[in-house]
C-alpha cells in the first residue's frame, strides 16, 4: 500500500520534499539574521531600541504562524508580487527570528557574569566582552535551543500548505484527494517530515547531553 | 468602509470563534497536562522496556507537524474506526502532540531538580516513588511552570490551524468575514491580532510573573 | 556493623574502587582522607546502596547491601547520610525536612514526630528556626539540620561525606561541634570523609587513607598522623598542612 | 455511534431513517451554494436549501421524520468525508465525473454547471485561448475537475491549486494569477460581490452538479433522486433557483431550468 | 596609591558600605578579613570600578574612580583583579586568555605579547600548558593562570577576592606560593580579601578587619593577631581558627 503510494506519486513527494526542504533551509537563515538583529536589540542599554526589540519579538511570539502566513498571502501580496511558497517562507523566517532571539538572549544570559567581569577588570569594554568572550559561550549555551528551534521550523513549514506552497503537506492534500487513502498517504508523508526533524533531533539531543555533562 | 467590518454581526460572530478556540485550547491543555506529566515522570524514572518504548513514541510524534496529526485524525482515523467531528479531532490531535512536548518539559523539570534532592530522600529510607512523589515532583513542576506556560501559549496559536477541516474557530471565522468583502481583510488580520496577541499576552505575563516569583 | 570483603566498583570501564576490604565496629569512629578523585565518595555512597558494588561482598548490620534480596530502602533507615551540599528538601520547611521520612517510613505518630524534631533541633542549637525554608539559613544551619534529619531515624551508622567543605570558614566550627557529639556517642558507627585534619585527629579512633580507589592505610589515628607508612599519604599530608 | 457506524456499512438509508438526522456535507465558502453567514454562523445558499428541500422530500416519502444537518467541507475532502461516513450525502457544487463515479454514487444532475473564467475588469484576457502562453498563470482550486480541464484548453499555461474558493479568490485579488476558473456559478457569485471582476468567455464546458452518496448506497440513492423529481415537478425547484440566481447580472435565471 | 575618603556605598536601601576611610600606599600589601557578608569584596570591587560608590572619595593611582569623566576601562589596567572562581575565559586557550586584554587594550604586538605570556606562565609554573581550555585544567591551574592573566597588563595594583577558597585543599599551596612571590614585590600594591590566615600572618604589612559594611581594625599584622583591639576580631579569630 504504502510502496503504491510512493511509486504512484513519487513526482508530487520529491517535489514536496524539495519545497519543504527549500522553505526551511531559507526561513532558517532569515529567522538566524533576524533573531540575531532582535536579539542584539533586546540586549542594547538603549532604552528606545531595547523597547522596539521586545515589542517585536513579543509581537511575534503571540499570534499564530496562520495568521502571519494569511496576511503575507492575501494582504501583502497585493504590495509585493509574492506566491504563497514566498508569502509562507517570509511569515515562517519572521515567526521563527521571535524564538531564535529569545533563545541567543538565553544563551547570552547564561554565560556567567564572572566571564563579563574578568573581562571588564582587565580593562576590555563592554562591546569588545560582549563579541570577544560573552557573545562566543551565548551562541554555544544557545545551540541545542537553536536545534530545537530549527526542528519546529521544518514542521512549521507545512503552514505553506494553507497558501498553496507546494510543500509536502500540500502534496499530502492533493495525493489523497485524489487516491481516497489518507491512512496511507499520511502516513508516507510522516515520514517524510520524520527523515527531515528525525536526524536532526537526534543530533541535538547527543549536543545536549555533551554540553550538560562538561558544565 | 473598512469599519462596516466591525459590524455587530461580524463581532458577534467572531467572538463565537474566539470561544472554540479558548474551548478547544483549554480542553487540550487540561487532557496534555495530565498526559504529558505522566509520560515525563515515565521518561525520568527510566522504568524498563516501557520508558524506551514511550520515549520512541514520544520522539516520533514531536517530530510530526502537528497539522499532519489533525488531518490524520480527522480524515484517517474515521478507517479504524475512531469517527469524531471536526472539534473532537482537533481536541485529540492537539492532546497527543502536546502530551509529548509536555512530557518534555516535565522529565526536565525533574532533572533541574538536582540528583541531590533525590539522594537525600533516599538515605533516609523513602522509597524512589515517595522521594518523587514528596519532594521531585513539587519541585518538578514548580520548575516546569514557565516552559509549561510557553507551551500552553504555542498550543492556544495552534488551534488556529484546525481551520484545515473546517472548525469553525476564530482564525476560519475572520476569513468568513472578509470573504464577504475584500475590504474587510485589513480589519480582520488587526482584529484577530490583537485578540490572540491579548490571550498569548496575559499568558505569558503569568509566566514571567511565576518567573520571578520563583527565583527569589 | 560494616564489612567490606574485596569489594569492586566500577562507572563504565573505569574502575572507581579497587579490593575494598575494610570492617568498622560497632560505636567506632573512622575517618577516611586521601587526595580528589580517590575514591572516598564511592565508598561511602556504596555502603547505604547510593552506588552498587559490581563484585565482592559488603555487609551492613548483617545484610548484603550487593544482594538483590536486600530491602535497601530498609536499610537505610539504619544508616543516615549527611551531603556536603545537605541535600535537604528545598520544598518543605525545617520542621517538614525532619518529620518527613519518620512520618511515610516509619510511621511514626505525628505527636512523637514532632517532639523528636523539636528535641534534635534543640541538640543542634536551632530550636527557633523550625518554619523557615532551607534557602532561608546559613549553609552551616543547614548541615545542623540534615544532621538532625538523619539522627530523627534513630540510625545506627551515620555517614558524612565532606560534610563542612561547602561552608563559609566561620560555619565548620558548630557543625564540627555537633559532629563531635555523634561521634564520641557509642550508639553511632560514624564514618567521616573530610579534610579538617584537626577535627581528624581530635575525634576519629581510625583513619583510612585512599588514592586512586584502593585503601592505602588503616591505622589508628595517632600512629598515622605521627607515622604515615607510605609515600603518597605523607605527600598528601604535608600538601594540606602546607600552610 | 457504534451502532450507527455498523448500519452504514450496510444501509445509509436504514440509518437515515432510524436516527431520523440525514446528516449533509456543504460548502461553507461558495456564495450562492453554500457560503456560512456570520449572523447564523451556518452554511446558506442553493445547495443547502435543495438538501433540505430533498430531506423533506424523502421524509415524506418514507414516512418517518428526518431532519437535515449540514457539515461544512471543502471540495478536497467532500469525498474522503462520505467514504468516511461522517456525512451520508453531499450536496457540495459538485461536479458529476466518470472519475468520481467510480467512488460515489451520484443522482441525476440538478444544476446545469460549466466551467468559464474570472478576470479582474481591466483585464485584456477575453476567453480561455488568451491564457495559453508559457507566462500566463491560472488560478484554480485544489480537488476540482477545473484543474484538468485548464490544462487541455490551456496547455501552456501554469496552474497553482489553492485550498478553497475564497483563497482562490483572494489570490486573484492580489494578483497571484492572470484568471481564476472554476464552475461559472460559482464565478457569478463572485462577480455579483465584487464590482471590480467579471466573468468572461462563457462557459467551455458542460460539466453539471449532481448530489452524492457512497457508493452503494443505491436505496438512499433512489430516494434522492425520486425525491428530486418531485421537487422539480412541484415547483419547489424552480422557486430554489430564482431565489439564489434571480438577480444576476447577465444571467438570466430561466436558462438554468431547460 | 588608594585612597578612600568618607566612601558609602548602597544596594537599594542596603547601606553595605559604611564611612569608609582606609589609604593604602605603593607597594605595601594588606589583607582584608571579617565575617561573610562584612563587605570586603564589595570594598574591593569599587577600588576598580566593578562597583561604583555613592559618596565619598574613592581615589586610585591619582584618579577619582567616582568621577563620571575617569575612564574607567584605562584605571582598570593599572589595577588587576583576581577572583574567586578565577574567571577565565572559557572559550580561549590558556595562551589567548592572557594574551587577549593586552593585545585590544594595549595593543601589544604579537611577538612580544606572545613572550610576555610565555615568560608569566614559566613564573606560575605552567608552561607546558598554553594551549589548553580552562575547563581542562584544575583550579588551582587556572587560579594561577588568571593571577598570570592579570600580570601581563604590568598593573600597579592587584586585588585578591578570596582566591584560594574555591580550591581543593592539595591545590591551596602553589595558588599561595605564586601569592606571596607578588606580596613580596615592592613593584605591586597588593590586597587580599583571604581567610587563610597562615598566609596572612606570613605575607601582609597590615590586615584591615571590617564587620556589618565597616572598618572596625586597621593594624600592623603582628599587632592585629597578637592584640586584637576589639571584641568583634577576638570572636571572628577563634571561630576562623577554632579547629
Ligand atoms: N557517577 C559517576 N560516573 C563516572 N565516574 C564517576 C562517577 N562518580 C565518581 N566518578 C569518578 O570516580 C572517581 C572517584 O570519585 P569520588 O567522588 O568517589 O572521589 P572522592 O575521593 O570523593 O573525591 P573528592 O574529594 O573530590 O570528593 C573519580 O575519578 C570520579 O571522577
Ligand atoms: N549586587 C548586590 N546586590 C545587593 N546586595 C549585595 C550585592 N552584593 C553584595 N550584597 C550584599 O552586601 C553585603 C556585603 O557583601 P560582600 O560580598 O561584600 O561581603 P563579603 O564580606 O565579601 O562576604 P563573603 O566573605 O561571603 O564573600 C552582603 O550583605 C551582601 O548580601
Ligand atoms: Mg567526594
Ligand atoms: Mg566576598
Amino acid at each position: 500500500m504504502i510502496i503504491k503510494i510512493l511509486t504512484d506519486n513519487w513526482q508530487p513527494l520529491l517535489t514536496g520534499f524539495g519545497y519543504t526542504i527549500g522553505a526551511s533551509i531559507l526561513g532558517l537563515i532569515g529567522s538566524l539574521v533576524l533573531g540575531t538583529v532582535f536579539a542584539l536589540m533586546e540586549m542594547t542599554p538603549q532604552p528606545l531600541i531595547r523597547g522596539i526589540g521586545k515589542a517585536l519579538v513579543e509581537f511575534f511570539r503571540n499570534i499564530p504562524l496562520l495568521v502571519i502566513t494569511l496576511f503575507f498571502y492575501v494582504v501583502v501580496s497585493h504590495v509585493l508580487k509574492i506566491n504563497g511558497f514566498w508569502a509562507g517562507t517570509l511569515a515562517l523566517a519572521l515567526y521563527t527570528s521571535a524564538f531564535i532571539a529569545e533563545c541567543i538572549r538565553g544563551g547570552v544570559n547564561s554565560v556567567d557574569p564572572g566571564q563579563m567581569e574578568g573581562a571588564r577588570a582587565l580593562g576590555l569594554n563592554y562591546t569588545q566582552a560582549m563579541m570577544q568572550v560573552v557573545l562566543p559561550q551565548g551562541f554555544k549555551l544557545a545551540l541545542p535551543s537553536l536545534g530545537n528551534q530549527f526542528i519546529n521550523l521544518i514542521k512549521n513549514s507545512s503552514i505553506l500548505s494553507f497558501v498553496a506552497g507546494l510543500d509536502l503537506m500540500y502534496q499530502a492534500n492533493v495525493i489523497s484527494g485524489a487516491n481516497l487513502d489518507p491512512f496511507n498517504t499520511y502516513i508516507v508523508i510522516g515520514i517524510f517530515y520524520l527523515l527531515l526533524t528525525g536526524p536532526l533531533s537526534v543530533v541535538m539531543t547527543k549536543l545536549e547531553n555533551k554540553l550538560g555533562g562538561s558544565n | 468602509m473598512m469599519l462596516a467590518a466591525f459590524s455587530a454581526t461580524n463581532l458577534h460572530y467572531l467572538l463565537g470563534g474566539l470561544g472554540i478556540t479558548i474551548g478547544v485550547s483549554v480542553i487540550s491543555i487540561i487532557i496534555s497536562f495530565i498526559f504529558g506529566t505522566l509520560f515525563g515522570v515515565v521518561l525520568y524514572e527510566e522504568v524498563p522496556y516501557f520508558s524506551r518504548t514511550l520515549q520512541l513514541m514520544v520522539n516520533t510524534i514531536r517530530n510530526l507537524p502537528l497539522l499532519l496529526l489533525i488531518f490524520f485524525t480527522y480524515f484517517a482515523l474515521p478507517k479504524l474506526g475512531l469517527e469524531l467531528n471536526a472539534f473532537a479531532a482537533t481536541v485529540v490531535a492537539m492532546s497527543v502532540f502536546e502530551s509529548t512536548m509536555i512530557s518534555q518539559i516535565i522529565r526536565g523539570g525533574l532533572l533541574s531538580v538536582g540528583k541531590g534532592q533525590s539522594e537525600g530522600a533516599l538515605s533516609t529510607g523513602m522509597t524512589k516513588w515517595e522521594a518523587l512523589w514528596y519532594i521531585l515532583l513539587p519541585q518538578g513542576l514548580k520548575n516546569s511552570i514557565p516552559p509549561l506556560i510557553s507551551q500552553f501559549i504555542s498550543l492556544v496559536k495552534d488551534t488556529s490551524l484546525a481551520t484545515a477541516i473546517v472548525l469553525t474557530e476564530m482564525t476560519f471565522r475572520s476569513q468568513v468575514i472578509y470573504g464577504q468583502n475584500p475590504n474587510y481583510m485589513i480589519p480582520m488580520f488587526a482584529l484577530i491580532t490583537a485578540l490572540y496577541f491579548i490571550v498569548n499576552y496575559s499568558l505569558s505575563l503569568l509566566s514571567k510573573w511565576f518567573e520571578r516569583r520563583l527565583s527569589l | 556493623m560494616i564489612k567490606f570483603t574485596d569489594v569492586q566498583k566500577y562507572y563504565g570501564s573505569f574502575h572507581a574502587l579497587h579490593d575494598i576490604n575494610l570492617e568498622i565496629k560497632d560505636g567506632e569512629t573512622v575517618v577516611l582522607i586521601g587526595p580528589s578523585g580517590s575514591g572516598k565518595s564511592t565508598l561511602l555512597r556504596t555502603i547505604n546502596g547510593l552506588e552498587t558494588v559490581e563484585a565482592g561482598q559488603l555487609l551492613v548490620d548483617g545484610q548484603d547491601v550487593a544482594s538483590s534480596k536486600t530491602n535497601l530502602n530498609k536499610l537505610r533507615t539504619n544508616v543516615g547520610m549527611v551531603f556536603q551540599h545537605f541535600n535537604l528538601y528545598n520544598n518543605k520547611t525545617i520542621l517538614e525536612n525532619i518529620m518527613l521520612a519518620p512520618k511515610i517510613v516509619l510511621k511514626r505518630g505525628d505527636q512523637e514526630n514532632r517532639a523528636v524534631a523539636e528535641r534534635l533541633l534543640e541538640r543542634v542549637g536551632l530550636a527557633d528556626q523550625i518554619n523557615k525554608y532551607p534557602s532561608q539559613l546559613s549553609g552551616g544551619q543547614q548541615q545542623r539540620i540534615a544532621i538532625a534529619r538523619s539522627l530523627a531515624m534513630n540510625p545506627l551508622a551515620i555517614l558524612f561525606d565532606e560534610p563542612t567543605s561547602a561552608l563559609d570558614p566561620e560555619m565548620v566550627g558548630s557543625v564540627l561541634d555537633v559532629m563531635k557529639e555523634i561521634a564520641a556517642n557509642p550508639a553511632y558507627t560514624t564514618l567521616v570523609v573530610t579534610h579538617e585534619m584537626d577535627f581528624a585527629k581530635a575525634v576519629s579512633d581510625r583513619v583510612i587513607f585512599m588514592a586512586d580507589g584502593q585503601i592505602l592505610e588503616d591505622a589508628p589515628t595517632d600512629k598515622f598522623f605521627d607515622h604515615p607508612e607510605t609515600e603518597r599519604a605523607r605527600k598528601f599530608l604535608s600538601q594540606v598542612e602546607h600552610h | 455511534n457504534h451502532q450507527r457506524s455498523q448500519a452504514q456499512e450496510t444501509d445509509s438509508l436504514q440509518t437515515v431513517k432510524t436516527t431520523h438526522v440525514m446528516r449533509w456535507g456543504v460548502k461553507s465558502d461558495t456564495r450562492l451554494f453554500g457560503l456560512i453567514s456570520p449572523k447564523t454562523g451556518q452554511s446558506e445558499g442553493f445547495d443547502v436549501d435543495i438538501a433540505r428541500a430533498i430531506t423533506a422530500q424523502i421524509a415524506k416519502q418514507t414516512g418517518t421524520k428526518i431532519k437535515p444537518e449540514f457539515t461544512p467541507v471543502t471540495t478536497s475532502s467532500k469525498i474522503q468525508l462520505l467514504k468516511n461516513h461522517q456525512v451520508d450525502a453531499v450536496a457540495a457544487s459538485m461536479t458529476i465525473t466518470p472519475e468520481r463515479a467510480k467512488v460515489v454514487d451520484f443522482s441525476t444532475p440538478y444544476f446545469p454547471a460549466g466551467q468559464s473564467l474570472l478576470v479582474k475588469r481591466d483585464s485584456p484576457v477575453k476567453n480561455i485561448r488568451d491564457l495559453n502562453r508559457p507566462d500566463a498563470t491560472i488560478i484554480g482550486v485544489m480537488g476540482t475537475t477545473a484543474l484538468e480541464t485548464t490544462k487541455q484548453f490551456a496547455p501552456q499555461a501554469k496552474v497553482i491549486a489553492m485550498p478553497d474558493n475564497s483563497q482562490a479568490f483572494s489570490a486573484l485579488q492580489s494578483g497571484q494569477g492572470d484568471a481564476m476558473t472554476t464552475d461559472n456559478a460559482i464565478l457569478y457569485g463572485f462577480s455579483s460581490q465584487s464590482p471590480n471582476v467579471q466573468v468572461v468567455g462563457g462557459t467551455f464546458t458542460n460539466q453539471p452538479y449532481g448530489l452524492a452518496v457512497d457508493k452503494g448506497q443505491t436505496q438512499l440513492q433512489h430516494e434522492v433522486d425520486q425525491a428530486l423529481g418531485t421537487i422539480r415537478q412541484n415547483g419547489t425547484y424552480e422557486r430554489l433557483i430564482k431565489k439564489w440566481f434571480g438577480n444576476i447580472p447577465g444571467l438570466d435565471w430561466r436558462e438554468l431550468l431547460k
